[in-house]
């Protein structure tokens, strides 16, 4: 390609700006402003998350808090155990807890994994808004079970009180933490866009468009979409354990239907199925509550006229008003 | 005889591509005027911007004596175009007999004329659209739009996907409404029964209007040279 | 000395009555005060923990700011205070106080103005003792804040249970409970519904004809929620450390300024802003706030005229005080309580002894 | 005589009270086009999605080079060598013609779960979808999305992708409809010699391309199967005259 | 449980079950016949609970705060459907979603600027407040009762105006295909207004029957949003009888869920513990009800098709 296009020339200054960021801030001696960008890149992976079930494969998860949580549940439960010493369970074989961030991860994609794929299985049998509703019906499920679940804590969350670790880096520092959630940042981008454009990727595009037509050619639309499915849970909790690690506490909040709306703001903010649409929507999102919630305390009003101007005026979110409508191929 | 429709050198996008270059067209009162043109040559975006669901960048529309090029989808239709859409369009939630009322205007056409010239609608009448079969939903986007009465019949292949017989019927209905006086602007394949009715015939090529005349005039080189035939 | 405060608390969406009587009382006492040196930065957390958590990080991190306060719900007490403490900043609890804070979780630098959760609660239960009621039905939603104050009611209460039931957080609809109250054969109902969910019960409730006595802790009797419940409310009893009628100075100097400055009456709530302030500004006159020790100990003497009287805190740091029941009454035509006995008196919560200070 | 590709013996499918269709019983041979005639409604479309899978069928058997289609799905159908095309078009709207095509062959390799290699830059499946399209001459229309093609050229491209198919048997539902008249005509004879590739199942109503075409037709007319023969048994049966043909014969 | 006491209960279950089709309504209407997701739903439940009691605390009258409950969300329904909510119809359900959701932040704030952040007061007329005996001696509010024959009443109106008129025929027609039935001569936009003023006009009018039972408050209508796409879901899309069926047996479940599950598992648990999950469970329940419907019936309990 001789002139990149200009969505490719967004991405790469979003990309040098999230870079950036942790040394300017420092600079001007504003620390916070590295926390505001870590909580970006774990909201933007969350949402490269479901932008990949709701993007490109047409899924419109209204659940994908469940994910989220159980990651971030994985992330705390694991935790507490460790800073408890106690084991999370002795029989019939012994698990502990345990603060090393790699593991957490791994089990929180495995949990949320499973999650999504029980989930899919039964919510995939539908489609439309009734696959909206049914996301949201198991996500409210676990939601109400964390809330009266007294074990770690009920709706009062469970506090973790130190990150977990991480090899070679210091994760208390807030440029090392916020490192580690931008490379997971881009290598979720990355696997989106890879998977995109792939040939799951347009067994999947066809999927959400023509599913008559899929079969008809010999794929199954289900197990596509049941894998995709599956891939974004995995995504969206990871960024759910990294966001235990973020606020040192996990809650039943996380599960809520508000958590599952926020992040599908965020990627509608941004630009539905753009590749960096969803890190896009965190940031805007993310400095409109900054800015206005210290401002006055009904800046909820101006972020609701904020989100009403870019649905009516921005179709296909703001990357899609920078860059243009989103070409046919 | 009086012009009811006027179409005068339009021009059409989609997005950012051209697909009308200049089209031209009048159909007189109590006139057929058949449009003809290979695939993918505007006949079906010409019919479209005649309805109003393309707006045109250039070029004038009038119809019965108004100027209809900047206005609403059903402001036209009120004023008397009775479409007939490519690809039936028919309303999939609704049952056979609910497409038939959901737009009718009091006129000749009825219910009961509709059903007398479909047997098979009135048979099918309380079964949802969608699970037609292919003829039967065509059958039933021609009596919808005759059920509004229209001064100009609209049919964009309104005979693809019949057999035969309904086929032959539908070119009967169409010859009788000729008879009857009805403004008509039609597309079809089937040049053996589309030319013995028309008026008139105007062939597009991209996206241009490139040859008017009467079927008589439409010699088998110019067939050739445009329809390929 | 100067200090600045960052006080998070919930201004908008649902709940943010209380959060609003929480600022109003608190920056009542600032204005009220000659120590002009005090900046209070405020927030709204819309009652999300995130946001919460998000705000403190920002008020610690950017504002620098020396004490935390403002926190109206236990959810996100939990998710801000044990960080907020870790990272050496106090933090004042003008309305939350749950359980693990108060035992196991106690931290210097924390301090609850207002009360343990359970607290109301106990009170209600020794209440509805010597008020000679054997057999209380009770119910709460189903959240750790219900099962303490259950927990609670039931540490103090020594009849028997006609019934115990939790329901759905954010109900509205208690027709069921309501019915089963009623063929419970009980004769006393304990109940503990904050917010709206209170107001629908008592509103359903009065209109279901059953008359067995209903008592609860102040939250769905408070100035602020009782207009919306009405005449359904009369004669209820309440427990509260604090009532508008207590006879204090400090008090009837607060009740007066408040109504001047924002034309209602206040409400529980803005009276434990009040004092909360107060004590900041207390501490703030011997002690300098960037001296953690010296400021400790200057808070934890509490010495300052508190609207509900005596005050002191224990060894963990929670009060220890008197808890009131009170009656709903109308004065003219506005509905408020009136004093009329003590629930506990000097009553330290259940968890100090857990407490390792 | 040889063995049938396809045959389908004694199938049924009501909707409720209506019989859509009612003990069908065809064949189709190796080599050869077996037109399915019929008036509307008369349960065509109905048996293909019977034969294809989309349909459940109330009773009766579906039998594929030896081997009975019962309890198998409309993909592993298609994985079998059934290529149909529907008779509204069915494509993929947000792809290109080109995309499209790539997604039937590599749907027809298998390949439908690797993550990771581009297909843009996949020589091996943009090379044989443009073989494909060229094939019925859309290659000139390749890059456009298909949601731009016009009527007739997704008619065309419906095509294109059962050829990607590779199937063993073309179950083709109104090719014709929407082509205009020299598009019919280079499509006919573009059947005609695909028949040597696989046997095709044509269901048509226009006759012109039936009778040049056809080796059997078999007429449905509510459901049944009331005639089967040759062009010229077809043609002069009375009774297909009156409840198909008209005059048109 | 006595069989007059489960008698009762199945009676609040059926009252539950009228209250949440009320707070439906308006949303089948919108949602089920236009095919606009509209979140905002809940807050034209809220002008029309706070325009009641607002005007029910000036005028003394619970009769005309009703009308202005109606009015006033009819009025705010179709000032959003011109100004915003026409724009979306032709857009995918997610900026619908993202739209009606901005709409939710500033009608709850703009509400709140307007009449602060404490519940306003609204209760039951007097001529229906407490308690009337049924056959058989119970007592039962016939503030309840009342809300079961309204709920039956705007049932029926509804099933009538989508099916048996030809503004239903119409509307439904422009769900399929807007512009198709635009081309025959129907001004779908104007009647798309209207019909969301009327589905706005509901959402009002059960805000302030509600309101009146329940609390009156900022974010009371966030709640109901959920419950009424979950009765709308299970009934069926676009089904005003479904949405009926879904709704009662919804209340019922929940209600005989609610009190029969703790002392269920109290039978082979020790009682605390059957409380603690035979609620948490009870208040799963309409979700596990949805799911177990939607997995067994994919278009919900009534499907269009069919
Ligand atoms: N929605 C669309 N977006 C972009 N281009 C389009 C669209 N619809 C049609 N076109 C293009 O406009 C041109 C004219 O198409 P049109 O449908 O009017 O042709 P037609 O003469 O009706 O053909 P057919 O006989 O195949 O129906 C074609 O080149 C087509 O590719
Ligand atoms: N899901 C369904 N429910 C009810 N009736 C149906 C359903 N699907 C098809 N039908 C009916 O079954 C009959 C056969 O339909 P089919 O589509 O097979 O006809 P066809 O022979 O393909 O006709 P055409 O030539 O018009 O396409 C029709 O009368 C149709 O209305
Ligand atoms: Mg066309
Ligand atoms: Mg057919």
């Amino acid at each position: 390609m001789a002139s990149l296009s200009r969505e490719t020339l967004l991405n790469i200054f979003l990309t040098i700006g999230m870079l950036a960021l942790p040394f300017v801030a420092t600079a001007i001696d504003e620390p916070f402003y590295i926390t505001l960008a870590t909580r970006v890149a774990i909201l933007g992976l969350a949402g490269v998350g479901l932008n990949l079930a709701l993007g490109t494969g047409g899924l419109v998860s209204f659940g994908h808090a469940a994910f989220f949580g159980l990651g971030g549940y994985a992330a705390g439960i694991l935790a507490s155990h460790a800073l408890n010493y106690t084991p999370i369970m002795e029989s019939p074989f012994l698990i502990e807890g345990t603060n090393q961030m790699l593991i957490i991860w791994l089990v929180a994609i495995i949990v949320s994994g499973i999650g999504a794929y029980l989930i899919g299985l039964l919510s995939l049998r539908t489609s439309g808004v009734y696959f909206i509703m049914i996301t949201l019906a198991f996500a409210q499920m676990i939601y109400y079970f964390a809330i009266s679940w007294p074990a770690y804590g009920g709706e009062d969350g469970l506090s973790i009180y130190v990150r977990n670790a991480f090899p070679g880096v210091n994760t208390l520092d807030p440029q090392g933490f916020y490192f580690i959630c931008f490379a997971l940042l881009m290598a979720g981008i990355w696997l989106s866009a890879t998977l995109k454009n792939s040939r799951f990727g347009a067994a999947l595009q066809s999927a959400r468009q023509n599913e008559e037509r899929l079969s008809a050619v010999g794929v199954k639309p289900f197990n596509i979409k049941l894998t995709a499915f599956v891939i974004s849970g995995m995504m969206t909790g990871l960024a759910g354990a990294l966001f235990a690690d973020l606020n040192r506490f996990v809650s039943p909040s996380m599960l809520s239907w508000h958590m599952s709306g926020e992040i599908m703001i965020l990627v509608i903010l941004g630009g539905v199925g753009r590749l960096y649409g969803p890190l896009a929507g965190a940031i805007i999102y993310i400095i409109f509550e900054f800015i206005f919630g210290g401002m006055t305390e009904h800046w909820q009003f101006f972020l609701g006229l904020v989100l009403l101007g870019v649905v009516l005026f921005a179709r296909g979110g703001v990357i899609g008003l920078i860059a243009g409508r989103a070409r046919h191929d | 005889m009086s012009e009811l429709l006027d179409i005068e050198n339009i021009e059409v996008f989609y997005g950012p591509s051209q697909a009308l270059f200049g089209v031209s067209l009048k159909v007189g009162e109590g006139e057929v005027v058949a449009l003809m043109g290979r695939n993918g040559m505007g006949k079906t975006t010409t019919i479209r911007t005649l309805c109003r669901m393309s707006k045109q960048k250039a070029g004038r529309i009038e119809f019965a004596g108004c100027d209809i090029g900047s206005m609403p989808s059903h402001k036209v239709a009120q004023l008397g175009v009775g479409l007939v859409p490519e690809g039936r369009r028919c309303f999939a939630n609704l049952t056979v007999e609910e497409n038939l009322v959901a737009a009718a205007r009091a006129g000749e056409w009825s219910l009961a004329r509709v059903y007398e010239l479909f047997p098979r609608l009135e048979e099918r009448q309380g079964q949802m659209a969608n699970t037609l079969s292919g003829g039967e939903q065509q059958m039933l986007a021609i009596g919808r739009a005759l059920m509004t009465n229209p001064k100009l019949l609209v049919l964009d292949e309104a005979t693809e996907g019949l057999a035969p017989v309904i086929r032959e019927e539908i070119w009967r209905a169409v010859r009788e409404l000729k008879a009857t006086g009805q403004s008509i602007l039609i597309v079809d394949k089937t040049l053996s029964e589309l030319l013995p009715i028309a008026d008139h015939c105007v062939i597009l090529e991209r996206g241009r209007t490139a040859w008017t005349g009467t079927p008589d005039a439409l010699t088998p080189e110019l067939a050739d040279r445009y329809l390929g035939v | 000395g100067g200090a600045k405060i960052g006080m998070i608390t919930t201004l908008s969406g649902g709940g943010s009555g209380l959060g609003i009587d929480v600022r109003d009382g608190f920056m009542l006492a600032i204005n009220q005060s000659d120590n002009k040196d005090v900046e209070v930065v405020i927030e709204d957390d819309a009652r999300k923990p995130e946001l919460a958590v998000q705000i403190a990080d920002k008020m610690i991190q950017s504002e620098k700011v020396d004490i935390l306060t403002g926190i109206i719900w236990s959810n996100l007490a939990m998710a801000v205070i044990p960080s907020a403490t870790a990272q050496g900043k106090f933090y004042l609890s003008p309305n939350a106080g749950p359980s693990p804070l108060a035992g196991k979780g106690c931290h210097p630098n924390y301090f609850n103005v207002a009360w343990q959760n359970d607290n109301l609660h106990e009170a209600m239960g020794a209440y509805a003792n010597s008020v000679g009621y054997k057999n209380s039905y009770i119910l709460a939603p189903n959240y750790p804040a219900g099962k303490d104050a259950l927990t609670g009611y039931k540490r103090f209460y020594e009849g028997d249970l006609a019934g115990e039931v939790y329901t759905k957080l954010g109900a509205t609809d208690y027709a069921a409970e309501i019915a089963q109250i009623r063929a419970s054969g009980a004769d006393s109902v304990f109940f503990f519904l904050p917010g709206g969910m209170g107001i629908a019960f008592m509103k359903q409730y009065a209109a279901s004809g059953v008359d067995i006595p209903v008592l609860g802790p102040a939250f769905s009797f408070d100035q602020g929620i009782l207009g919306a419940v009405g005449d359904a409310a009369l004669g209820v009893k309440n427990s509260s450390q604090w009532s508008k009628d207590l006879d204090n100075e400090a008090n009837k100097a607060f009740v007066a300024s408040f109504q001047e400055a924002y034309g209602r009456l206040p409400s529980l709530y803005a009276s434990q802003g009040f004092d909360t302030a107060n004590l900041i500004l207390s501490a703030l006159e011997g002690a300098d706030v960037k001296d953690a020790d010296a400021f400790r100990a200057a808070l934890k003497v509490a010495e300052f005229d508190s609207v509900r009287g005596d005050f002191r805190f224990g060894n963990n740091q929670h009060p220890i005080q008197n808890i009131y029941v009170r009656e709903v009454v109308k004065e003219g035509d506005v509905l408020t309580n009136k004093i009329v006995g003590l629930g506990l008196e000097q009553h330290q919560d259940a968890y100090a002894q857990e407490c390792g200070m | 005589m040889t063995n049938p590709i396809l045959e389908i013996k004694n199938l049924n499918k009501s909707f409720g009270a209506l019989k859509a269709t009612d003990d069908v019983s065809i064949t189709l041979n190796a080599g050869e086009i077996h037109a399915l005639i019929g008036p509307n409604g008369a349960g065509k479309s109905t048996l293909i999605k019977q034969i294809c899978g989309g349909l459940s069928s109330d009773s009766g058997s579906v039998i594929f080079n030896g081997q009975d289609l019962a309890g198998l799905d409309v993909a592993e159908r298609a994985q079998l060598g059934l290529g149909r095309t529907f008779q509204i078009s069915s494509v993929i709207m947000e792809f290109s013609a080109l995309r499209n095509v790539m997604l039937a062959v590599q749907a027809n390799a298998g390949t439908s779960y690797r993550f990771f290699k581009n297909v843009r830059t996949d020589k091996k499946l943009v090379d044989r979808a443009m073989a494909i399209l060229a094939r019925v001459e859309l290659e000139g229309r390749a890059d456009v999305s298909a949601a731009e093609l016009s009527h007739g050229e997704r008619r065309q491209l419906e095509i294109a992708l059962a050829l990607a198919l590779e199937p063993k048997a073309f179950l083709l539902d109104e090719p014709m409809a929407g082509m205009g008249p020299e598009g019919s005509k280079r499509l006919i004879s573009f059947l005609d010699g695909l028949r040597k590739e696989a046997p095709i199942l044509l269901i048509e109503h226009d006759m012109d391309a039936v009778f040049s075409l056809a080796d059997r037709i078999s007429v449905l007319v509510y459901g049944r199967v009331v005639a089967s023969g040759t062009v010229d048994e077809i043609r002069n049966n009375p009774a297909v005259r009156e409840a198909y043909l008209g005059e048109t014969a | 449980m006595t069989a007059a006491l489960f008698f009762e209960q199945l009676l609040n279950g059926l009252q539950f079950g009228v209250t949440l089709f009320l707070m439906a309504a308006g949303l089948t209407l919108v949602f089920g016949v236009m095919g606009l997701i509209n979140l905002a739903h809940g807050s034209l439940y809220m002008v029309g609970a706070f325009a009641c009691a607002a005007v029910a605390a000036a005028t003394g009258s619970f009769w005309l705060g009703l009308v202005a409950s109606i009015v006033a969300a009819a009025f705010a329904g179709a000032l959003i459907e011109m100004t915003v909510i026409r724009r979306l119809y032709n857009r995918d359900h997610l900026d619908q979603v993202l739209a009606t959701f901005a709409l939710i932040l500033i009608f709850s704030e703009g509400c709140r600027f307007i009449f602060g952040s404490f519940p306003l007061f609204l209760d039951v007329p007097a001529i229906l407040a407490g308690p009337i005996t049924l056959p058989g001696g119970l007592p039962y509010p016939i503030y309840r009762l009342s809300i079961i024959v309204v709920g039956g009443l705007v049932a029926l109106g509804l099933y009538l105006l989508i099916a048996k008129t030809r503004l239903g025929i119409r509307i439904r027609a422009g769900e399929a295909d807007r512009e198709m039935i635009a081309a025959l001569g129907v001004d779908i936009r104007t009647l798309y207004t209207i019909v969301f003023a009327l589905g706005a006009g509901l959402a009002g009018f059960a805000g302030a029957l509600v309101g009146a039972l329940q609390s009156v408050q900022v974010g009371m209508g966030e709640p109901v949003l959920i419950l009424a796409f979950v009765v709308i879901v299970i009934g069926g899309i676009g089904s005003i009888k479904g949405a009926l069926i879904a709704s009662i047996l919804v209340g019922i479940v929940d209600t005989l869920g609610r009190v029969s599950l703790p002392s269920l598992f109290g039978l082979f648990m020790d009682p605390s513990a059957a409380n603690s999950i035979g609620s948490s469970l009870s208040s799963m329940l309409i979700y596990v009800l949805m799911a177990v419907v939607l997995i067994f019936k994919p278009e919900g309990l009534v499907s269009q098709n069919g």
